[in-house]
């Protein structure tokens, strides 16, 4: 552990997450490369260990397990907020610092770890967020389709609890099975409910399904999406077609934002792999790199009371690829994230006023 | 010499079956093989159809080595097999399996020839041709078992215990259509615990003991041994 | 009535897709008493390797559409087909003499192969097929709107079905499948080439797998390498339901479960839809053992 | 020969329990890990290797022992190990109540009937059933256990007790097989038409199986529940039952030895690929099929079974 | 004393009637032969007693007992035991296994006993391997008591049925061509089996074709024709019936 600063990446590189995984993957090594050429931290090169959770748990707890015993000095990671809760423990035992990029579940900060902090925001931020835009957008009767996953059922339930309080009508409410490829039955179905608005918490990949046989049943409702549905390849699976006017709520990509250090990122991203990132989700996993770096260097040590120290109370809006980033006592990052897009007829992603 | 086996030995896993037999049958001719239960004589059979693999020694019918070829091949050079335990197909009908016995075959005429010759030497198969094989009694799939290597024009003829299980008035069916496919110029090879009708229709036969020829001699010699009365014909019949 | 009729025709096209897999599913089946759970997967590959001859041959600038798909489905079948035949080569020959289930983990590894190695080539990202390769031509029937390619679907696994049917019941290579199906040595007795006939099986059943794949590619354009394991399960369903190693009972099981989703999405929960279906699967079970056709042949004993 | 045996055993069972010592935290775990595959394996064991039905639904029933563990732990604080013989019981009814109608299917009918079992229960509780599954977020918050007022918490100490758990099973396991019992399920397995022809209620000794085998997976369920301290729908999916189906045929059908062994490799190859890094799981499907090819009726078939048979029985008095 | 008695027993298979309108009486300690053409539908009568098949219509009684609707185990638990036309034995279990399968219904422990194994539990284990082991010699088969069922000769298996059956301790064993695929010499020696099964006590019926085994062994003999009873009676009056030559015997002209 002398020469270099080891720090874990625990990410889903097999199994049904494996994009997204390899794609966290990606990411902080481009920015440890980069980091690297500049001199590294503390005078050291930096090493990314990176373990595969498969996207479940128990392979969680063991990669975990493998990497409290590799001499990291943190983790990055991971996907998926119950894989995420499987190593919490571990890594508490181990005194680990944690930083999250892809568990929004509320109770992952509530239970007072002090070492884990996450860069993605909670379900009841997007919640909040969600009913807002829609009651802004003036819709009245609303359908809520989730996919029983503990992320977007966790959110369509958030809203769904704050939308009840208003003066909207929840015509729908129900969940499709993720990974099917025909969800005309689902989409009859929501159809003869009526709604003026289907509000989706799912993924990418089924919503881009929705989009495109929802074009093709000439139905013209529109769809307002969660954060998970924020990847480019939503385009490409419904069709510029059918994706146009298709809202969803994110944090910021980093090509919406005017940062120096998004800027750089996105670049060096496109020369490096000769595409753009991915979901938001893996870019927040490189945002979690450059808080750890900053930690790193803000408090000169690698010690994790430090380093968490030195995060929750020092560390004020840094400029990260998906904006500012601080974090409060719990961990959780702090400040309203979230934005609201609209794909265009290009297929492009539009930040709204 | 249509078939000529010599020195063939049979392994099953490490425990070898055959140690060394030679047997030899000509053109026309009805062999017998007789011996006690576990003796060998259903590997032999198995071995000249392919179906177990030889280790040692040679088959030869009509001159070609037989030990090479894949069993299809065999079954296509002429050799058919009513096998041990009848192994009829049970989910096909009647008819398909005997159709099966002609799979080899393309001529047409000859097989509906055949399949007439065989539903008269068995009426109950033509009653029962559309039924389920598995679901004959036991009689009525021997019947099935025979008719079916029947049905190929073999050169050669394999039967293996074919009166097993068969009502009296039928074994006598079996051994008169036996005669007769003879006489029609077909070779036979019969295994037999009726050792003494085998005997008598029989031109030769051999004698095994537990993987060994322990004695061949012409049918009605063996017929009049002493040593066969009393081991194989249950003293007088 | 028109809701009723709309999940009627969401049904059936799902089914349909459902009784194509379950026909090469069951085919195999009927052979060897296994089941290839990696049929789901030759299914996933005929969906990749039609994305990639589509993209690599640039097809679509030359041909109409139909000729594309035409075309697409002919090099899919064939090379599906030797993948196939390589597979059985490979990983069930061996394990013929050995117990059913043998061949079984042989197929789950099999089956773990061939999606990784699909993510290893193309990455674990969605794939997606074109968006005007199929013309969105929709018919009316009945007053009701009912997009052409989902009749052309239907319509192919009926006319596979029958195919097939007539094939493995009418014609002498039929019949030597069946009976190598039910007794390799005897069928060897019969002078039948096992080993050839087993090929077949191979060359049939994931050809239409692989086909089946490259119809769910054109049709919903977004393919994955896990898709292959929900499709399979699905069509292995259906084929049980039906009566496994029965031709028509694959068709009749498939469409039957794609029915029972969709209604049960309609008229109950979305959520319970699989469980549902699940359970009408056991409780015709229950009354029928051996599926709705499969043979009920008491055992003589 | 037989003695030979003994000793490998004995050698193997010295290696593992000394094992934590010499190990780190990681490899620890994957061990504890391998502990519990190994006694749901060999609970599956009984069903699909000595009784020969194809069950591929036993993740249904750990499950039904994690969550009665997690749920009346988490609400009531009842202390973790106190709930196993519960969990296990209500596994065990679980699986009375669920086989009494299908038990008669043959091969592949039952095959995707506890197929269908296992997803059923996947998704009640994924969909909340009853309002005290906790969907999709499971149940977290789990207690660890205690025995003798210490707390278990480190893979070390889950080390002991995993694996104490899965001696007490082999033990009682290899007196189960070789009884009435056990031979009652081989010949069901062999031939169920002949088993009943030798008066065995074949029926009957289907559904002990499956209860059997039912309530340690329910016992499981409680060590999962109290390892991991949360537990989620997906941690009882289809693929795990397919996991331990692979388990007990690679290991040998029948073979308490064998099923060890094929826990080893199964769950233990994939963390030892983890080398591989993405491909891993690329190498293991070929290591599956290989293994398979060359010991096709698993790594270690169990040997005939032994009968002391008196001196005075003995062979010669036979003929 | 009648002990198993049949009575307008019918069975149809689809429009086939296998088993027509049967009656017969098997008296306590004799032996029955079954005898008829293929087909005639004995193997089916014999299915019909151990509840392998139900009856369509009519009675079957054991020692008093109605016995049509029970399982096969419980008729086995009764007192009557089956050997099969077509093997099924346990082929991959040994030969002493597969005769303690017939033990098992006289035992009493089950799943849990077997994991604690109390003293009674392993004092039954022994007292089952010890008649296992004693049948196996009463068909002179202890020497293949650790061999595997497979490995045995064909006359060997059919006589390592006959010692399953018999280790269920049977009052009535039903065997259904015992003497298939058996030489001349083997079958003789069948017969003093069947004699000594006999002097046990236990009743015999049984199916057979070789008329040699039937004539000699069988004190009262039913004929089948065709699902239907043609004929009943002593080997010699069976011998002499017309009837019975006409559709099974046939005229020994050699
Ligand atoms: N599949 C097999 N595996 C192992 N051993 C076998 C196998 N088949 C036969 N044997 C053994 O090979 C020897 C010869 O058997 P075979 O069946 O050829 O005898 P047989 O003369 O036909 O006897 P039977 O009169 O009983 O039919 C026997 O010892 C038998 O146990
Ligand atoms: N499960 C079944 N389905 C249909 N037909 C059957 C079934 N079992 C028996 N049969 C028919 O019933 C008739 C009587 O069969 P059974 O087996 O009782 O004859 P058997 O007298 O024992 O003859 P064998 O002496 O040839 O064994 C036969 O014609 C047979 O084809
Ligand atoms: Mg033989
Ligand atoms: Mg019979």
């Amino acid at each position: 552990a002398a020469d270099t600063v080891r720090v874990g990446l625990m990410a889903p590189l097999t199994g049904a997450w494996a994009s997204e995984g390899q794609d966290m993957k990606q990411i902080v090594e481009l920015l440890a490369e980069e980091l690297n050429n500049q001199g590294g931290l503390l005078g050291k090169q930096i090493e990314i260990i990176a373990e595969d959770d498969g996207g479940d748990p128990k392979t969680a707890s063991l990669a975990a397990q493998r990497l409290a015993n590799s001499d990291v000095v943190a983790v990055i990671g991971t996907y998926g907020s119950s894989i995420t809760e499987a190593s919490q423990a571990i890594y508490d035992e181990a005194k680990i610092l944690q930083v999250a990029n892809g568990s929004t579940a509320i109770r992952l900060s509530e239970k007072g770890l002090k070492y884990f902090l996450r860069t993605c925001p909670r379900d009841d931020e997007q919640g909040k967020v969600a009913a807002k835009t829609l009651m802004d957008m003036g819709f009245k009767k609303i359908a809520i389709l989730h996919d029983n996953t503990s992320y977007a059922k966790g959110l369509a339930d958030e809203a769904k609890g704050l939308l009840e309080k208003e003066p909207v009508e929840i015509v729908f409410y129900d969940a499709l099975t993720p990974g099917e490829r025909d969800y005309n039955t689902i989409l009859t179905k929501i159809k003869a409910a009526g709604p003026d608005v289907v509000l989706f918490t799912g993924y990418y990949p089924e919503a881009g399904l929705l989009m495109r046989q929802k074009m093709e049943m000439g139905w013209n409702v529109p769809f307002l999406g969660g954060d998970a549905t924020n990847n480019p390849d939503l385009v490409k699976i419904a069709g510029k077609q059918a994706a146009e006017g298709y809202y969803f709520l994110s944090p910021p990509v980093p090509q919406d934002l005017d940062s120096k250090a998004a800027k750089d990122f996105m670049s060096a991203f496109k020369q490096k792999y000769n595409a753009e990132p991915g979901s938001v989700w893996a870019v927040l996993a490189g945002d979690g790199f450059n808080v750890l770096a900053a930690a790193i260097k803000g408090s000169g040590s690698t010690d994790t009371e430090k380093m968490v120290a030195y995060l929750k109370t020092q560390l004020k809006d840094m400029p990260g690829l998906t904006g500012n980033i601080s974090f409060d006592e719990k961990g959780d990052r702090v400040g309203d994230l979230y934005r609201v897009y609209r794909v265009d007829a290009d297929g492009k992603f539009v930040l709204q006023p | 010499m249509l078939l000529k086996i010599e020195n063939l030995h049979v392994k099953y896993g490490n425990v070898e079956a055959l140690h060394g037999i030679d047997i030899s049958v000509e053109q026309g001719e009805i062999v017998t093989i007789l011996g006690a239960n576990g003796a060998g004589k259903s590997t032999t059979l198995m071995a000249i159809s392919g179906l177990v693999k030889v280790s040692e020694g040679s088959i030869l019918f009509d001159g070609e080595p037989l030990n090479k070829l894949p069993a299809h091949d065999i079954v296509a050079r002429g050799v058919a097999q009513a096998p041990e335990g009848r192994r009829v197909f049970g989910t096909l009908t009647v008819r398909e399996n005997l159709n099966l016995g002609a799979y080899t075959s393309n001529d047409q005429q000859k097989i509906s020839q055949n399949l007439d010759w065989v539903f008269e030497l068995f009426p109950r198969l033509k009653e029962r041709r559309n039924q389920m094989a598995g679901t004959l009694s036991g009689g009525e799939q021997q019947m099935l078992a025979v008719g079916r290597a029947l049905m190929g024009n073999p050169r050669i003829l394999l039967l293996d215990e074919p009166s097993l299980g068969l009502a009296p008035l039928l074994v006598k069916t079996i051994f008169d259509t036996v005669r007769q496919i003879n006489q029609a110029g077909v070779t036979v090879v019969l295994v037999e615990q009726n050792a003494r009708a085998a005997l008598k229709l029989a031109d030769r036969g051999y004698v095994m003991e537990v993987g060994h020829i322990v004695l061949k001699d012409s049918a009605a010699n063996l017929l009049a041994n002493p040593d066969v009365q009393s081991a194989y014909l249950g003293g007088r019949g | 009535m028109e809701f009723f009729f709309q999940q009627l025709t969401n049904g059936l096209a799902v089914g349909g897709i459902y009784a194509l897999i379950a026909l090469g599913y069951t085919m195999v089946y009927g052979v060897l008493k296994l089941i290839n759970f990696a049929h789901g997967d030759l299914f996933m590959i005929g969906a990749y390797l039609g994305l990639t001859l589509l993209t690599a041959l640039g097809l679509a600038d030359h041909l109409s559409p139909f000729g594309v798909i035409a075309l697409l489905a002919v090099m899919v079948l064939a090379l599906v087909a030797i993948l196939g035949v390589v597979l059985e080569r490979v990983a069930y020959r061996p394990l013929r003499q050995a117990h059913r289930l043998s061949a079984v983990v042989s197929a789950l590894g099999a089956s773990i192969f061939f999606q990784n190695i699909v993510m290893l080539i193309y990455g674990a990202k969605f794939h997606v097929y074109p968006h005007d390769l199929m013309p969105r031509t929709v018919v009316h029937i009945f007053g009701m709107p009912v997009p052409l390619i989902r009749i052309l679907i239907l319509l192919a696994s009926v006319v596979m079905m029958v195919g097939l049917y007539t094939f493995i019941q009418r014609t002498k290579v039929g019949t030597a499948i069946r009976a190598a199906a039910i007794d390799q040595g005897a069928a060897r007795l019969m002078g039948i080439n096992v080993d050839r006939v087993i090929a077949l099986v191979f060359v049939i059943g994931p050809a239409l797998g692989g086909v089946a794949g490259l119809m769910v590619g054109i049709y919903y354009g977004q393919i994955n390498f896990t898709m292959g394991w929900i499709y399979g399960l699905k069509a292995f369903t259906a084929a049980i339901l039906g009566g496994i190693g029965n031709i028509p009972g694959a068709m009749v099981g498939g469409l039957l479960l794609g029915l029972i989703e969709a209604f049960a999405a309609a008229y109950l929960s979305i959520a319970w839809k699989d469980a549902f279906a699940f359970c009408v699967l056991i409780l015709i079970l229950i009354v029928r053992p051996t599926g709705l056709l499969g043979e009920r042949v008491a055992e003589k004993v | 020969m037989k003695n030979k045996r003994w000793i490998v055993y004995a050698a193997c069972a010295v290696v593992i329990l000394i094992s934590p010592a010499a190990l780190n935290r990681y490899w620890t775990d994957v061990l504890n890990v391998i502990g519990l595959y190994v006694m749901l394996a060999l609970s599956l064991n009984i069903i699909l290797g000595h009784c020969g039905m194809f069950h591929m639904g036993h993740a249904a029933f750990y499950a039904v022992g994690a969550y009665t563990t997690a749920i009346l732990n988490t609400a009531y604080g009842i202390p973790v190990l106190w709930l196993m013989p519960l969990s296990g019981l209500l596994a065990g009814l679980f699986a009375l109540v669920i086989a009494r109608p299908i038990i008669h299917l043959r091969g592949d009918y039952l095959l995707i009937v506890t197929i269908g079992f296992v997803e059923i229960v996947r998704i009640a509780l994924i969909n909340n059933i009853f309002g005290i599954t906790g969907g999709a977020n499971g149940i977290f918050g789990i207690d660890r256990p205690t025995i003798f007022g210490m707390k278990i918490s480190t893979p070390g100490q889950f080390f002991y007790l995993i694996w104490f758990f899965v001696a007490v099973t082999i033990y009682l396991f290899r007196k189960l097989e070789h009884s009435r019992f056990g031979r009652a399920l081989n010949y069901i397995r062999e031939d169920d038409v002949a088993a009943a022809g030798s008066g065995i209620d074949t029926g009957h000794y289907k559904l002990i199986a499956f209860v059997i085998g039912a309530v340690w997976a329910g016992f499981c369920g409680t060590l999962f529940a109290a390892k991991m301290t949360i537990i989620a729908p997906e941690s009882f999916n289809f693929w795990e039952s397919v996991l331990l189906f692979m388990i007990v045929l690679l290991g040998g059908r029948g073979s308490i030895a064998g099923v060890i062994l094929g826990t080893f490799l199964v769950i233990g190859l994939p963390e030892i690929f983890r080398q591989f890094a993405t491909a891993r799981m690329l190498v293991f499907g070929v290591v599956m099929v290989a293994m398979m090819i060359f010991r096709p009726e698993g790594i270690l078939p169990p040997p005939p079974r032994t009968y002391r048979l008196d001196g005075d029985t003995g062979p010669e008095e036979a003929a | 004393m009648t002990l198993l008695h049949l009575e307008n027993l019918t069975k149809r298979f689809g429009g086939l009637i296998a088993v027509n309108d049967v009656s017969f009486d098997v008296p306590e300690g004799a032996i029955v032969g079954l005898i008829g053409p293929n087909g005639a539908g004995k193997t089916t009568v014999f299915n019909l007693i151990t509840g392998n098949y139900r009856a369509d219509s009519g009675k079957i009684v054991f020692d008093g007992r109605p016995i049509n609707n029970l399982p096969t185990h419980k008729i086995v638990s009764l007192g009557i035991a089956r050997t099969f036309q077509t093997i099924r034995l346990f082929q991959k279990l040994t030969a002493l296994e597969n005769v303690l399968s017939g033990c098992h219904c006289r035992m009493k422990s089950g799943s849990i006993a077997a994991m604690f194994q109390p003293p009674w539990q392993r004092a039954e284990e022994q007292k089952a391997l010890d008649k296992a082991l004693s049948e196996l010699r009463f068909v002179k088969l202890a020497e293949q008591a650790m061999n595997l069922a497979e490995n045995l000769s064909y006359g060997n298996q059919r006589l390592l049925e006959v010692a399953r059956a018999l280790a269920t301790e049977p009052r009535l064993i039903i065997l259904d061509e015992p003497a298939g695929g058996m030489n001349d010499q083997e079958t003789a020696r069948l017969i003093d089996t069947i004699r000594q099964i006999q002097a046990r006590g236990v009743t015999v019926l049984l199916i057979e074709h070789d008329m040699s085994l039937v004539m000699k062994a069988c004190e009262q003999i039913v004929v089948l024709e065709n699902g239907g009873k043609i004929a009943e009676g002593t080997p010699s009056e069976i011998k002499a019936n017309r009837r019975v030559i006409e559709a099974y015997l046939g005229t020994d002209e050699e």
